[in-house]
Protein backbone atom coordinates (compact mmCIF):
# COMPACT_ATOMS: atom_id res chain seq x y z
CA UNK A 1 0.00 0.00 0.00
CA UNK A 2 2.67 2.30 -1.18
CA UNK A 3 -0.21 4.98 -2.34
CA UNK A 4 -2.91 5.05 -0.01
CA UNK A 5 -3.41 6.28 3.31
CA UNK A 6 -5.67 7.23 6.44
CA UNK A 7 -3.43 9.93 7.41
CA UNK A 8 -4.17 13.54 6.40
CA UNK A 9 -1.73 14.37 3.16
CA UNK A 10 1.05 16.67 3.11
CA UNK A 11 2.62 18.30 0.76
CA UNK A 12 6.48 18.50 1.63
CA UNK A 13 7.53 14.92 2.12
CA UNK A 14 5.25 15.07 -1.56
CA UNK A 15 7.24 17.11 -3.19
CA UNK A 16 10.81 16.01 -1.30
CA UNK A 17 9.77 12.55 -3.34
CA UNK A 18 9.89 14.24 -6.93
CA UNK A 19 12.45 16.84 -6.34
CA UNK A 20 15.42 16.28 -8.55
CA UNK A 21 18.33 18.62 -10.15
CA UNK A 22 17.55 17.83 -13.74
CA UNK A 23 13.71 19.23 -12.59
CA UNK A 24 12.80 22.70 -13.26
CA UNK A 25 9.33 22.46 -13.24
CA UNK A 26 6.62 21.05 -10.60
CA UNK A 27 3.14 20.94 -10.64
CA UNK A 28 0.79 19.30 -8.17
CA UNK A 29 -2.49 18.79 -8.02
CA UNK A 30 -5.21 17.86 -4.89
CA UNK A 31 -8.25 17.23 -4.96
CA UNK A 32 -10.28 18.28 -1.47
CA UNK A 33 -13.39 17.86 -0.31
CA UNK A 34 -16.09 20.84 -1.61
CA UNK A 35 -18.69 21.90 0.52
CA UNK A 36 -19.98 25.01 -1.62
CA UNK A 37 -23.40 26.61 -2.25
CA UNK A 38 -24.59 23.94 -4.04
CA UNK A 39 -23.26 20.87 -2.00
CA UNK A 40 -25.67 21.53 0.24
CA UNK A 41 -23.97 21.06 3.49
CA UNK A 42 -21.63 18.00 3.06
CA UNK A 43 -19.58 17.73 6.42
CA UNK A 44 -16.87 15.10 5.10
CA UNK A 45 -16.62 12.07 2.14
CA UNK A 46 -15.97 8.76 3.75
CA UNK A 47 -13.71 6.98 0.88
CA UNK A 48 -13.64 3.35 0.81
CA UNK A 49 -11.49 1.15 -1.74
CA UNK A 50 -10.72 -2.37 -3.03
CA UNK A 51 -7.37 -1.04 -1.42
CA UNK A 52 -5.05 -3.87 -3.04
CA UNK A 53 -6.71 -3.06 -6.59
CA UNK A 54 -6.60 0.50 -6.07
CA UNK A 55 -2.52 0.57 -5.19
CA UNK A 56 -2.04 -1.71 -8.19
CA UNK A 57 -3.96 0.51 -10.41
CA UNK A 58 -2.11 3.86 -9.28
CA UNK A 59 1.27 1.76 -9.57
CA UNK A 60 -0.18 1.11 -13.59
CA UNK A 61 -0.72 4.85 -13.95
CA UNK A 62 2.34 6.24 -12.53
CA UNK A 63 4.41 3.90 -14.51
CA UNK A 64 2.47 4.75 -18.03
CA UNK A 65 2.73 8.31 -17.44
CA UNK A 66 6.34 7.76 -16.96
CA UNK A 67 6.55 6.15 -20.13
CA UNK A 68 4.83 8.70 -21.83
CA UNK A 69 6.75 11.78 -19.86
CA UNK A 70 10.59 10.15 -19.92
CA UNK A 71 12.45 11.45 -17.20
CA UNK A 72 8.86 12.65 -15.17
CA UNK A 73 8.71 11.88 -11.57
CA UNK A 74 5.74 11.06 -10.04
CA UNK A 75 4.59 10.75 -6.23
CA UNK A 76 0.39 10.25 -5.67
CA UNK A 77 -1.21 9.55 -2.67
CA UNK A 78 -4.84 9.01 -1.92
CA UNK A 79 -6.47 9.19 1.17
CA UNK A 80 -9.03 6.97 2.83
CA UNK A 81 -11.67 6.56 5.37
CA UNK A 82 -13.24 10.06 6.88
CA UNK A 83 -11.84 13.10 5.01
CA UNK A 84 -13.36 16.41 6.57
CA UNK A 85 -14.72 19.20 4.25
CA UNK A 86 -11.57 21.31 2.76
CA UNK A 87 -8.99 18.60 3.61
CA UNK A 88 -7.82 16.85 0.23
CA UNK A 89 -8.31 13.51 -0.52
CA UNK A 90 -5.96 13.23 -3.05
CA UNK A 91 -2.43 14.57 -4.13
CA UNK A 92 -0.68 14.20 -7.12
CA UNK A 93 2.93 16.01 -7.67
CA UNK A 94 5.01 15.52 -10.86
CA UNK A 95 8.49 17.07 -11.28
CA UNK A 96 9.92 17.17 -15.09
CA UNK A 97 12.24 19.36 -16.58
CA UNK A 98 10.58 21.88 -18.48
CA UNK A 99 7.14 22.90 -17.15
CA UNK A 100 4.68 22.34 -20.10
CA UNK A 101 5.19 18.49 -19.48
CA UNK A 102 4.72 18.74 -15.45
CA UNK A 103 1.48 19.93 -15.77
CA UNK A 104 0.64 17.72 -18.79
CA UNK A 105 1.17 14.90 -16.56
CA UNK A 106 -0.18 16.02 -13.86
CA UNK A 107 -3.51 16.53 -15.62
CA UNK A 108 -2.98 13.00 -17.16
CA UNK A 109 -2.91 11.03 -13.84
CA UNK A 110 -5.86 12.74 -11.73
CA UNK A 111 -7.91 12.11 -15.20
CA UNK A 112 -6.56 8.37 -15.30
CA UNK A 113 -7.46 8.02 -11.47
CA UNK A 114 -10.92 9.16 -12.00
CA UNK A 115 -11.41 7.00 -14.28
CA UNK A 116 -10.03 3.69 -13.15
CA UNK A 117 -9.65 3.40 -9.52
CA UNK A 118 -11.46 1.73 -7.41
CA UNK A 119 -12.68 4.13 -5.11
CA UNK A 120 -16.33 4.79 -3.65
CA UNK A 121 -17.14 7.74 -1.64
CA UNK A 122 -19.84 8.06 0.73
CA UNK A 123 -21.27 12.40 1.45
CA UNK A 124 -21.93 12.83 5.00
CA UNK A 125 -24.17 15.89 5.60
CA UNK A 126 -24.96 18.06 8.54
CA UNK A 127 -28.58 16.86 8.36
CA UNK A 128 -27.37 13.34 9.25
CA UNK A 129 -27.89 11.60 6.23
CA UNK A 130 -25.35 9.88 3.67
CA UNK A 131 -24.95 9.56 0.07
CA UNK A 132 -23.04 7.44 -2.25
CA UNK A 133 -21.66 9.26 -5.23
CA UNK A 134 -22.27 8.10 -8.84
CA UNK A 135 -20.38 10.66 -10.50
CA UNK A 136 -22.13 9.74 -13.96
CA UNK A 137 -24.87 11.52 -11.91
CA UNK A 138 -26.98 8.63 -10.05
CA UNK A 139 -26.57 10.00 -6.10
CA UNK A 140 -28.44 7.06 -4.68
CA UNK A 141 -29.11 8.05 -0.42
CA UNK A 142 -28.65 5.07 1.66
CA UNK A 143 -30.73 7.38 4.61
CA UNK A 144 -29.46 9.35 7.92
CA UNK A 145 -26.20 7.25 9.80
CA UNK B 1 -5.47 -23.94 -15.04
CA UNK B 2 -9.33 -23.74 -16.91
CA UNK B 3 -11.30 -25.23 -14.31
CA UNK B 4 -11.81 -28.57 -12.19
CA UNK B 5 -12.01 -32.23 -13.99
CA UNK B 6 -15.56 -31.75 -13.10
CA UNK B 7 -15.61 -28.87 -15.89
CA UNK B 8 -16.30 -25.82 -13.51
CA UNK B 9 -14.33 -23.14 -12.07
CA UNK B 10 -14.55 -21.65 -8.74
CA UNK B 11 -14.16 -17.84 -8.25
CA UNK B 12 -13.91 -15.92 -5.16
CA UNK B 13 -16.88 -12.83 -5.64
CA UNK B 14 -16.10 -9.61 -4.34
CA UNK B 15 -18.76 -6.84 -4.03
CA UNK B 16 -17.83 -3.12 -3.37
CA UNK B 17 -19.43 -0.17 -1.21
CA UNK B 18 -23.06 0.34 -2.42
CA UNK B 19 -23.04 -3.33 -4.09
CA UNK B 20 -21.93 -4.75 -0.66
CA UNK B 21 -24.52 -3.20 0.97
CA UNK B 22 -27.01 -4.16 -1.84
CA UNK B 23 -25.69 -8.19 -2.10
CA UNK B 24 -25.61 -7.88 1.87
CA UNK B 25 -22.27 -9.22 1.88
CA UNK B 26 -18.48 -8.38 0.97
CA UNK B 27 -17.19 -11.67 -0.84
CA UNK B 28 -19.00 -14.98 -1.48
CA UNK B 29 -17.70 -18.08 -3.29
CA UNK B 30 -19.58 -19.55 -6.89
CA UNK B 31 -19.07 -22.32 -8.70
CA UNK B 32 -20.07 -21.63 -12.59
CA UNK B 33 -20.19 -24.40 -15.57
CA UNK B 34 -17.38 -24.38 -18.24
CA UNK B 35 -16.79 -22.50 -20.34
CA UNK B 36 -16.92 -19.41 -17.86
CA UNK B 37 -17.28 -15.79 -18.27
CA UNK B 38 -17.89 -12.37 -15.53
CA UNK B 39 -20.90 -12.23 -16.71
CA UNK B 40 -21.73 -15.89 -16.27
CA UNK B 41 -20.17 -15.22 -12.72
CA UNK B 42 -22.76 -12.33 -12.39
CA UNK B 43 -25.91 -13.98 -13.75
CA UNK B 44 -24.71 -16.78 -10.97
CA UNK B 45 -24.35 -14.15 -8.37
CA UNK B 46 -27.83 -12.81 -8.46
CA UNK B 47 -29.44 -16.33 -7.85
CA UNK B 48 -27.05 -17.07 -5.38
CA UNK B 49 -27.62 -13.93 -3.19
CA UNK B 50 -31.03 -12.30 -3.27
CA UNK B 51 -29.26 -9.20 -2.87
CA UNK B 52 -27.49 -9.29 -5.48
CA UNK B 53 -30.44 -9.28 -8.30
CA UNK B 54 -30.91 -5.46 -7.36
CA UNK B 55 -27.14 -5.21 -9.16
CA UNK B 56 -27.36 -3.10 -12.28
CA UNK B 57 -27.33 -5.35 -15.70
CA UNK B 58 -23.93 -4.41 -16.73
CA UNK B 59 -22.11 -3.45 -13.67
CA UNK B 60 -18.03 -2.38 -13.93
CA UNK B 61 -16.05 -5.66 -13.09
CA UNK B 62 -12.45 -6.68 -12.40
CA UNK B 63 -10.47 -10.25 -12.45
CA UNK B 64 -7.25 -10.11 -10.17
CA UNK B 65 -7.21 -6.54 -9.75
CA UNK B 66 -7.42 -5.37 -13.12
CA UNK B 67 -10.63 -4.11 -15.21
CA UNK B 68 -12.14 -6.42 -16.85
CA UNK B 69 -15.25 -6.43 -19.74
CA UNK B 70 -17.82 -8.47 -18.62
CA UNK B 71 -17.25 -10.91 -21.87
CA UNK B 72 -13.60 -11.73 -19.82
CA UNK B 73 -13.11 -15.07 -19.47
CA UNK B 74 -12.83 -16.35 -15.56
CA UNK B 75 -10.14 -19.17 -14.48
CA UNK B 76 -10.73 -21.60 -11.45
CA UNK B 77 -9.13 -19.45 -8.74
CA UNK B 78 -9.19 -15.92 -9.80
CA UNK B 79 -10.75 -13.74 -7.88
CA UNK B 80 -14.12 -11.50 -9.33
CA UNK B 81 -14.96 -7.70 -7.87
CA UNK B 82 -18.20 -6.07 -9.20
CA UNK B 83 -17.31 -2.24 -8.85
CA UNK B 84 -20.38 0.61 -8.16
CA UNK B 85 -18.98 3.15 -10.60
CA UNK B 86 -16.07 4.61 -9.65
CA UNK B 87 -15.49 8.14 -7.62
CA UNK B 88 -12.03 8.30 -6.47
CA UNK B 89 -9.78 11.37 -6.77
CA UNK C 1 5.49 43.52 -1.66
CA UNK C 2 3.08 41.22 -0.72
CA UNK C 3 4.31 38.82 -3.35
CA UNK C 4 7.72 38.89 -2.83
CA UNK C 5 10.17 37.69 -0.18
CA UNK C 6 13.74 36.36 -0.05
CA UNK C 7 13.11 33.35 2.18
CA UNK C 8 12.75 29.74 1.07
CA UNK C 9 8.96 29.22 -0.72
CA UNK C 10 6.98 27.05 1.92
CA UNK C 11 3.68 25.20 0.29
CA UNK C 12 1.39 24.67 3.41
CA UNK C 13 1.02 28.65 4.20
CA UNK C 14 0.59 28.98 0.48
CA UNK C 15 -2.23 26.18 -0.19
CA UNK C 16 -3.68 27.78 3.22
CA UNK C 17 -4.05 31.04 1.48
CA UNK C 18 -6.36 29.48 -1.43
CA UNK C 19 -8.24 26.50 0.27
CA UNK C 20 -12.31 27.09 0.36
CA UNK C 21 -15.10 25.04 0.42
CA UNK C 22 -16.25 26.04 -2.63
CA UNK C 23 -13.28 24.89 -4.18
CA UNK C 24 -12.66 20.78 -5.20
CA UNK C 25 -9.25 21.30 -7.11
CA UNK C 26 -6.06 23.11 -6.51
CA UNK C 27 -3.28 22.85 -8.52
CA UNK C 28 0.48 24.22 -7.57
CA UNK C 29 3.28 25.02 -9.68
CA UNK C 30 6.97 25.28 -8.15
CA UNK C 31 9.68 26.51 -10.63
CA UNK C 32 12.68 25.22 -9.41
CA UNK C 33 16.71 25.86 -10.03
CA UNK C 34 17.75 23.41 -11.94
CA UNK C 35 21.30 21.68 -12.48
CA UNK C 36 20.55 18.98 -14.99
CA UNK C 37 23.63 17.29 -16.96
CA UNK C 38 23.16 20.03 -19.70
CA UNK C 39 23.26 22.98 -17.20
CA UNK C 40 26.78 22.75 -16.59
CA UNK C 41 27.02 22.69 -12.82
CA UNK C 42 24.89 25.30 -11.60
CA UNK C 43 24.72 25.86 -8.18
CA UNK C 44 22.45 28.83 -7.72
CA UNK C 45 20.79 31.54 -9.23
CA UNK C 46 20.90 34.90 -8.04
CA UNK C 47 17.54 36.54 -8.74
CA UNK C 48 17.34 40.07 -8.69
CA UNK C 49 14.03 42.25 -9.41
CA UNK C 50 12.22 45.43 -9.94
CA UNK C 51 11.06 44.90 -7.16
CA UNK C 52 8.23 47.86 -6.81
CA UNK C 53 7.11 46.59 -10.30
CA UNK C 54 7.48 42.69 -10.38
CA UNK C 55 5.08 43.04 -7.04
CA UNK C 56 2.15 45.31 -8.98
CA UNK C 57 2.86 43.20 -11.99
CA UNK C 58 2.07 39.69 -9.87
CA UNK C 59 -0.57 41.90 -8.64
CA UNK C 60 -2.27 42.57 -11.92
CA UNK C 61 -1.76 39.22 -12.90
CA UNK C 62 -3.62 37.73 -10.22
CA UNK C 63 -6.03 39.75 -10.73
CA UNK C 64 -6.60 39.52 -14.23
CA UNK C 65 -6.48 35.65 -13.58
CA UNK C 66 -9.59 35.78 -11.44
CA UNK C 67 -11.45 37.86 -13.92
CA UNK C 68 -10.86 35.25 -16.52
CA UNK C 69 -11.74 32.27 -14.08
CA UNK C 70 -14.38 33.75 -11.31
CA UNK C 71 -14.07 32.49 -8.01
CA UNK C 72 -10.42 31.13 -8.82
CA UNK C 73 -8.55 31.71 -5.46
CA UNK C 74 -4.79 32.70 -6.54
CA UNK C 75 -2.03 32.90 -4.32
CA UNK C 76 1.98 34.06 -5.89
CA UNK C 77 5.28 33.65 -4.50
CA UNK C 78 8.39 34.69 -6.66
CA UNK C 79 11.84 34.39 -4.26
CA UNK C 80 14.65 36.81 -4.56
CA UNK C 81 18.44 36.89 -3.66
CA UNK C 82 20.10 33.49 -3.92
CA UNK C 83 18.28 30.24 -4.77
CA UNK C 84 20.70 27.24 -4.51
CA UNK C 85 19.78 24.70 -6.84
CA UNK C 86 16.85 22.36 -6.43
CA UNK C 87 14.85 24.93 -4.18
CA UNK C 88 11.81 27.07 -5.83
CA UNK C 89 11.99 30.41 -7.07
CA UNK C 90 8.27 30.39 -7.83
CA UNK C 91 5.66 29.17 -6.05
CA UNK C 92 1.65 29.61 -7.68
CA UNK C 93 -1.50 28.04 -5.49
CA UNK C 94 -4.74 27.82 -8.19
CA UNK C 95 -7.61 26.98 -6.17
CA UNK C 96 -11.40 26.56 -8.57
CA UNK C 97 -14.71 24.59 -8.10
CA UNK C 98 -13.28 22.28 -10.48
CA UNK C 99 -10.14 20.78 -11.42
CA UNK C 100 -9.56 21.84 -15.19
CA UNK C 101 -9.94 25.56 -14.07
CA UNK C 102 -7.46 25.16 -11.32
CA UNK C 103 -4.92 23.73 -13.82
CA UNK C 104 -5.65 26.44 -16.96
CA UNK C 105 -6.06 29.47 -14.27
CA UNK C 106 -2.33 28.24 -12.65
CA UNK C 107 -0.63 27.59 -16.46
CA UNK C 108 -1.96 31.03 -16.99
CA UNK C 109 0.03 32.71 -14.07
CA UNK C 110 3.31 31.04 -15.06
CA UNK C 111 2.79 31.99 -18.83
CA UNK C 112 2.56 35.68 -17.87
CA UNK C 113 5.15 35.43 -15.38
CA UNK C 114 7.52 34.40 -17.66
CA UNK C 115 6.14 37.39 -20.04
CA UNK C 116 5.89 39.93 -18.08
CA UNK C 117 7.98 40.15 -14.32
CA UNK C 118 10.77 42.63 -14.29
CA UNK C 119 12.89 39.85 -13.13
CA UNK C 120 16.43 38.71 -13.61
CA UNK C 121 18.77 36.17 -12.68
CA UNK C 122 22.51 35.59 -12.88
CA UNK C 123 23.62 31.55 -13.12
CA UNK C 124 26.61 30.70 -10.43
CA UNK C 125 28.13 27.34 -11.37
CA UNK C 126 30.33 25.31 -9.42
CA UNK C 127 33.82 27.05 -11.48
CA UNK C 128 33.21 30.40 -9.95
CA UNK C 129 31.68 31.76 -13.21
CA UNK C 130 28.53 33.98 -13.42
CA UNK C 131 26.13 34.54 -16.12
CA UNK C 132 22.94 36.32 -16.83
CA UNK C 133 20.39 33.98 -18.24
CA UNK C 134 18.71 35.32 -21.40
CA UNK C 135 15.80 33.34 -22.01
CA UNK C 136 15.49 34.37 -25.94
CA UNK C 137 18.82 32.89 -25.76
CA UNK C 138 22.08 34.66 -25.31
CA UNK C 139 23.64 33.92 -22.05
CA UNK C 140 26.47 36.90 -21.60
CA UNK C 141 29.22 35.97 -19.44
CA UNK C 142 30.05 38.41 -16.54
CA UNK C 143 33.05 36.84 -15.69
CA UNK C 144 34.17 35.02 -12.05
CA UNK C 145 32.73 36.54 -8.79
CA UNK D 1 1.18 67.37 -16.48
CA UNK D 2 3.52 67.35 -19.55
CA UNK D 3 6.46 69.31 -18.91
CA UNK D 4 8.09 72.22 -17.20
CA UNK D 5 7.50 76.03 -18.96
CA UNK D 6 10.78 75.55 -20.61
CA UNK D 7 9.47 72.84 -22.97
CA UNK D 8 11.24 69.79 -21.21
CA UNK D 9 10.68 66.85 -19.15
CA UNK D 10 12.46 65.56 -16.15
CA UNK D 11 12.35 62.01 -15.94
CA UNK D 12 14.15 59.35 -13.46
CA UNK D 13 15.88 56.40 -15.72
CA UNK D 14 16.32 53.09 -13.99
CA UNK D 15 18.91 50.63 -14.86
CA UNK D 16 18.43 46.83 -13.69
CA UNK D 17 20.75 43.78 -13.81
CA UNK D 18 22.72 43.59 -16.54
CA UNK D 19 22.02 47.05 -18.01
CA UNK D 20 23.39 48.37 -14.66
CA UNK D 21 26.26 46.96 -15.73
CA UNK D 22 26.31 47.92 -19.03
CA UNK D 23 25.82 51.92 -17.74
CA UNK D 24 27.86 51.53 -14.98
CA UNK D 25 24.16 53.12 -12.66
CA UNK D 26 21.76 52.39 -11.01
CA UNK D 27 19.74 55.04 -11.94
CA UNK D 28 19.78 58.48 -13.11
CA UNK D 29 18.15 61.77 -13.50
CA UNK D 30 17.67 63.05 -18.07
CA UNK D 31 15.62 66.40 -18.85
CA UNK D 32 14.96 66.06 -22.84
CA UNK D 33 13.12 68.50 -24.77
CA UNK D 34 8.66 68.21 -25.65
CA UNK D 35 7.43 66.18 -26.80
CA UNK D 36 9.40 63.14 -25.29
CA UNK D 37 8.76 59.41 -25.72
CA UNK D 38 10.70 56.70 -24.32
CA UNK D 39 12.91 56.06 -27.22
CA UNK D 40 14.10 60.22 -26.65
CA UNK D 41 14.86 59.35 -23.31
CA UNK D 42 16.86 56.20 -24.16
CA UNK D 43 18.88 58.22 -26.99
CA UNK D 44 19.18 60.75 -24.38
CA UNK D 45 21.10 58.01 -22.12
CA UNK D 46 23.11 56.57 -24.75
CA UNK D 47 24.77 60.02 -24.96
CA UNK D 48 24.80 60.89 -21.40
CA UNK D 49 26.18 57.88 -20.18
CA UNK D 50 29.36 56.67 -21.45
CA UNK D 51 28.42 52.73 -20.74
CA UNK D 52 24.53 53.24 -21.69
CA UNK D 53 25.89 53.01 -25.59
CA UNK D 54 26.10 49.26 -25.15
CA UNK D 55 22.36 49.14 -24.40
CA UNK D 56 20.27 47.44 -27.49
CA UNK D 57 19.18 49.41 -30.12
CA UNK D 58 15.35 48.83 -28.41
CA UNK D 59 15.37 47.93 -25.07
CA UNK D 60 12.27 46.92 -23.07
CA UNK D 61 11.05 50.14 -20.81
CA UNK D 62 8.53 50.30 -18.19
CA UNK D 63 6.90 53.98 -17.73
CA UNK D 64 5.74 54.32 -13.92
CA UNK D 65 6.04 50.32 -13.09
CA UNK D 66 3.90 49.07 -16.19
CA UNK D 67 5.64 48.03 -19.43
CA UNK D 68 5.36 50.49 -22.65
CA UNK D 69 6.47 50.85 -26.26
CA UNK D 70 9.88 52.58 -26.80
CA UNK D 71 7.13 55.04 -28.71
CA UNK D 72 5.33 55.94 -25.53
CA UNK D 73 5.26 59.46 -24.16
CA UNK D 74 6.88 60.82 -20.94
CA UNK D 75 5.75 63.46 -18.82
CA UNK D 76 7.53 64.84 -15.94
CA UNK D 77 8.54 63.08 -12.92
CA UNK D 78 7.96 59.86 -14.84
CA UNK D 79 10.01 57.10 -14.20
CA UNK D 80 11.34 55.14 -16.90
CA UNK D 81 13.44 51.63 -16.74
CA UNK D 82 15.28 49.64 -18.86
CA UNK D 83 14.28 46.30 -18.94
CA UNK D 84 17.15 43.56 -19.77
CA UNK D 85 15.51 40.84 -21.00
CA UNK D 86 12.88 38.94 -18.38
CA UNK D 87 13.48 35.79 -16.58
CA UNK D 88 10.98 35.92 -13.90
CA UNK D 89 9.46 32.20 -12.83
Amino acid sequence: MTHLTTAPLLLEPLLAEVTAPHCGGTCIFLGTVRDGPEDGGVTGIEYSAYDVMADAELERIVTETRRQWPGARIAVRHRLGLVPAEEASIAIAVATPHRADAFAACRHVIEEVKQRLPIWKKELRADGTATWVDPSGHPSMVGPQ
Amino acid sequence: MKGTPGGTVTVRVRFFARYAELAGRAEGTLTVPLPATVSDVVDRARHEWPGASALPPEPLAAVNLRHVRLDASVSDGDEVALLPPLAGG
